[in-house]
């Protein structure tokens, strides 16, 4: 038998035409990623990608707290999925993967269960007087990014190599779940070796590490996660990663979920403060970048526009090593003048100008 | 700045960890009762089991996780065992599970 | 009744060279018809040929098949090695044999013996076959056995921990088998003994779900290795092997009777790749078709209960051995004999209707 | 009353989840949550499995249901096409319908995140938003966040945030109507219906514990 092996799966993308829709938790903590994945995807590739202000959380985060029933999330989902219709665009973009796994699902559903997709077109008119069509691409934006890595790698004045040494920077990635764990045929490469994000920093000339726990979970929890006395579980299988990462000494961590991206960077805070161990020699901690604040960092856009202060380990160390520049006394300037630095942690060094 | 209270706090991995090398004391009960890696976990003890119905005594739970080394523990619930000898009757491997559990027995320290 | 009564064209096909195909031509040598033996590779022998020592007891792999072959030797069975026979024609009540657009030859009676695939462990992504050099199949463990492979480990080693995965490509929907392949768990302990043998002072470990020893001696065998040779019975299927310190691996699976995950480092870890149907039987009105197998597969379909080895809705194509299912030696070298009656009585039938 | 079983049977996930176990482990393996609290998925679908009513019961009025964190792991690996994390979501769905949620301690915690999460989607549009991520009870967002929500707009800003604005962009202020169009949905489709009866279930607990 010819073996059809997942790792060299690879997903269809539209070249173009794409609507978009966005992550809470990106927009909560890493506004500049997205703006600057628009900003790429429209100034520097000129494609055509379309954002109606009138779509919505996809509930995604309250659904798998378990707060939403199946028939309401489904229907929310159609709504956005009606306002892609009226757009006249049949390519859906996602920013958050929760999101991305959630259409999937809905659409998975939907095909094995045609008389819920009816149901669930009922609800929308009457609730909204809505219509809708089903997409016929659905593409997370890593997806989008790894589908045009060829373009962005060419126009980088920059590649993921130690400047000063010429050593390959080591890069460990960290696929959120639910982008190809649920439906492995949603994402790059299928669930168990996804290439959505080694195949970008490969791109960049990155060395890509493989360790044991690559594909543990980084311990979202959802209802864990948001309940305060719970955190310890979003905190120990982070620290599950951490542990086993350490070995390899890696320069980066590579993210393509706004979730993991967050508690990938804040738990090395955190656990530095309740255990006093960082996972790197110097006690900085590993920065970890998403797929699109890389893509923009390559590009040569500026750090500070792109939001990178507003990550807890520090970014400088990675940008000195890649030899980007930057203005370290625009880092912490507002557009009305110099603002406040923020607080020092005790124990993981940051590097305030 | 000062450590902030944060309200929670970071548990290590529960899963067992097979490689550790197994404790010497567990060691000298398998070498001094080689019949207990004959069990193959199929409950019939625990079936028989005239302590096990009102205690958690299960001996081939207890042989299970000897090896995990906690041997306090297990040796705190070998001492549940009436030693009846029903288990050693029906135990289809002929484990000689008597001698087994008063082994294990010894494993907790004695009582004050 | 003997072989002369029949016409030149009662001659049988056998295709395929391995246990199953060298038996069943001797069987039916023996009774009197003229058989060929059509084997795709160069040599007899399919399986066996990489094989090292033979549950339960130990007999050299290359022992039995030196036998096998010298009996076919003996009976001067007519042998085409390296013809691979991929279309089957109907031609009168007999069968025109064909390799693309190459005509192979002409037979009454067609047996298939083409036995079974290994599994591709590759599919089993989660265990990183062909990724990690520390991953091993079975048949890659009789290999080093044989030495014609190298430990996965450096000489230094001289405790390694060893695991041994029960069902890979068995029992799994996952991977479109949904079959037990049934000697896996037997082949396990044997090898997971033989290691113990050259390195006492290894950890050797099974994951399985089902240890199910059906052979005779082979529950014995599971005992032994626990009582004698210390191997360590792991109720739980293996999640993933992923890369750990230096060349070992990481792997993780759950105790299920104890009710907890865990985790260990290895040195070698041992899939056993399930028994998966080396080819797909594409059935038409005039001819049969072997083809590549898609996911998902079925072995060689035979008629009821009473019959071994006639295939389903084709006159004259037999079945036999592994073709049909996991099945060990013993059981394909009764099924040969049980399968060469059935072509006799089949022959009997033709000639007494006056078709032969 | 329908049994709990077939009032399972009734949500897709159920189907969806649980076929045949085989009771395998190779879920509970990789569960983050099982690393974590002493949980085990396996053992839930064996238990769900047996159908036995009291069994169910006692599993929604408990605290296992609540352990696991959705991650999905699970999806990926059983050889059964089992996913016991939807099998969970039609567990936790029935548990807090029914009311039984109320008599374990991480089921009365979905008092406080639908008041906290969902209530956040009618009114903002958003699950989450920066302003609801206060400082005092997330410290592990360390003093950058504190430094990032008191820039506020200015820092939301200069990353191409529309940060609470009118009009288009990220965390813009949802357009009027937009919301409205959400609680009709979420009326429509029994979203409301479903707060309700979690909301029943803390009125039961404030009665059962006032004097």
């Amino acid at each position: 038998m010819t073996p059809l092996l997942w790792k060299d799966y690879q997903k269809e993308v539209p070249d173009n035409h794409y609507f978009f829709v966005r992550s809470c938790i990106r927009q909560t903590f890493f506004p500049g990623a997205e703006a600057a994945l628009l900003d790429i995807l429209r100034n520097s590739l000129g494609l055509d990608v379309f954002e109606d202000r009138r779509h919505t959380t996809c509930t995604g985060i309250a659904y798998h707290c378990d707060l939403v029933p199946l028939e309401t999330i489904m229907t929310v989902i159609a709504r956005q999925l009606s306002l892609m219709t009226e757009a006249g665009y049949r390519h859906l973009l996602v920013s958050c993967v929760t999101s991305f796994g959630i259409y999937l699902e809905m659409l998975d559903m939907w095909q094995h269960h045609p008389e819920m997709l009816e149901q669930t077109r009922e609800a929308l008119w009457k609730s909204t007087r809505r219509s809708f069509e089903l997409p016929v691409a659905l593409v997370h934006t890593s997806d989008l990014v790894y589908h045009l890595r060829k373009p962005i790698a060419d126009r980088s004045p920059h590649r993921l190599v130690d400047k000063s040494t010429q050593r390959a920077l080591r890069v460990v990635d960290h696929v959120g779940c639910h982008y190809a764990k649920i439906f492995p045929a949603g994402g790059f490469g299928g669930a168990e070796f996804p290439s959505v994000l080694s195949g970008l920093a490969e791109t960049f000339g990155g060395e890509m590490v493989d360790y044991p726990e690559r594909r543990h979970c980084c311990g979202f929890g959802f209802r864990h996660y948001l309940l305060q006395e719970n955190r310890g579980y979003s905190l120990s299988n982070s620290r599950i990663k951490f542990e086993s990462m350490e070995a390899f000494a890696p320069d980066l961590i590579l993210t393509n979920c706004p979730g993991c991206n967050m508690f990938l960077d804040r738990w090395q805070y955190t656990l530095a403060e309740m255990s006093g161990k960082t996972y790197d020699r110097e006690g900085k901690g590993i920065p970890v970048l998403s797929h699109e604040e890389l893509a923009a960092l390559m590009l040569g856009r500026d750090p500070w526009t792109l939001g990178l202060q507003m990550h807890q380990v520090q970014l400088e160390p990675l940008l000195d090593k890649i030899g980007i520049a930057y203005q370290a006394r625009q880092k912490y300037s507002m557009l009305a003048g110099a603002a406040s630095l923020p607080g020092e942690p005790s124990v993981l060094k940051v590097s305030f100008q | 700045m000062p450590k902030p209270d944060f309200g929670f706090a970071f548990a290590p991995n529960r899963a067992l960890d097979l490689s550790a090398p197994l404790l010497p004391e567990v060691q000298v009960v398998l070498e001094a009762e080689p019949s207990i890696r004959a069990c193959m976990a199929c409950g019939q003890c625990a079936a028989v089991c005239t302590a096990g119905a009102f205690t958690p005594l299960a001996f081939y739970r207890l042989v299970l996780e000897l090896r995990g080394g906690d041997v306090a523990a297990v040796g705190e619930r070998a001492r549940h065992c009436m030693l009846c000898g029903k288990c050693q009757m029906t135990c289809p491997r002929g484990v000689n599970i008597r001698n087994a559990v008063l082994l294990m027995a010894a494993l907790a320290p004695p009582k004050p | 009744m003997n072989a002369s009564e029949y016409l030149p064209n009662d001659e049988v096909a056998i295709i395929g060279g391995g246990p199953a195909g060298m038996q069943t031509a001797l069987a039916l040598s023996e009774r009197g018809f003229s058989v060929r033996i059509y084997e795709q590779k160069e040599q007899l022998g399919g399986h066996l040929k990489g094989w090292h020592h033979l549950f339960p007891h130990g007999v050299a792999a290359s022992d039995l098949l030196g036998q096998l072959k010298e009996q076919v030797l003996a009976r001067a069975v007519p042998l085409h090695l390296g013809q691979s026979v991929d279309r089957l024609q109907k031609v009168g009540a007999g069968w025109a044999l064909w390799q693309g657009e190459r005509p192979l030859g002409r037979a009454g009676v067609v047996v298939l013996a083409n036995g079974f695939a290994l599994f591709d462990a590759r599919r089993k992504e989660e265990y990183g076959y062909g990724l990690y050099p520390s991953v091993l199949t079975a048949a890659d463990l009789e290999a080093v056995f044989r030495k014609e492979q190298p430990w996965p480990f450096g000489s230094d080693r001289m405790a390694p921990q060893v695991g041994f995965v029960h069902c890979v490509g068995s029992r799994d929907l996952k991977c479109g088998s949904p079959h037990c392949s049934k000697l896996c768990c037997v082949t396990a302990v044997k090898q997971a003994m033989a290691v113990k043998s050259l390195f006492p002072e290894a950890q050797v470990y099974c994951f399985y779900m089902d240890l199910r020893m059906h052979g005779l001696e082979y529950e014995e065998l599971y005992r032994k290795a626990q009582v004698d040779y210390g191997v360590r019975f792991i109720r739980g299927r293996l999640s993933e092997a992923a890369p750990g310190q230096g060349k070992r691996l990481h792997v993780k699976a759950e105790d299920t009777l104890q009710g907890r995950p865990l985790h260990l480092q290895l040195d070698m870890l041992v899939l056993m790749s399930g028994m998966v149907p080396a080819f797909l039987l594409e059935q038409q009105e005039r001819a049969v078709f072997l083809k590549e197998p898609v996911f998902g597969s079925g072995f060689v379909p035979v008629q009821g209960l009473l019959a071994a080895g006639s295939v389903v809705q084709q006159e004259g194509l037999f079945a036999s051995g592994a073709c049909k299912g996991p099945a060990t030696l013993p059981e394909v070298f009764a099924d040969a004999s049980a399968v060469a009656r059935e072509v006799e009585q089949y022959l009997k039938s033709l000639k007494a209707v006056g078709h032969a | 009353m329908a049994s709990l079983l077939s009032q399972l049977k009734d949500d897709i996930r159920f189907s969806e989840g649980l076929s045949a176990c085989m009771n395998c482990g190779i879920c509970t393996a990789v569960c983050p949550a099982a690393a974590y609290f002493d949980y085990d998925p396996r053992r839930i679908c064996q238990l769900v499995q047996t159908g036995d009513e009291q069994d169910l019961e006692n599993l929604l009025k408990g605290e296992e249901i609540w352990m696991c964190g959705q991650c999905l792991s699970c999806k990926a690996r059983c050889p059964r096409g089992n996913v016991p994390g939807y099998l969970i979501q039609a567990l936790r769905k029935l548990s807090q319908q029914s009311g039984h949620f109320i008599h374990s301690r991480e089921g009365r915690k979905q008092i406080r995140l639908k008041r906290r999460i969902g209530h956040s989607i009618l009114e903002t549009g958003y699950c989450v938003h920066p302003q609801m991520v206060e400082p005092e009870t997330h410290p592990e967002q360390g003093p950058v966040w504190v430094w990032a929500l008191e820039q506020g707009a200015d820092l939301y800003r200069r990353c191409g945030s529309n940060y609470y604005g009118e009009g288009e962009g990220g965390l813009r202020k949802m357009a009027p109507g937009v919301l409205d169009e959400l609680e009709a949905i979420f009326e429509e489709t029994g979203g409301l219906r479903f707060w309700e009866a979690i909301e029943r279930g803390a009125e039961e607990l404030k009665l059962n514990t006032e004097p």
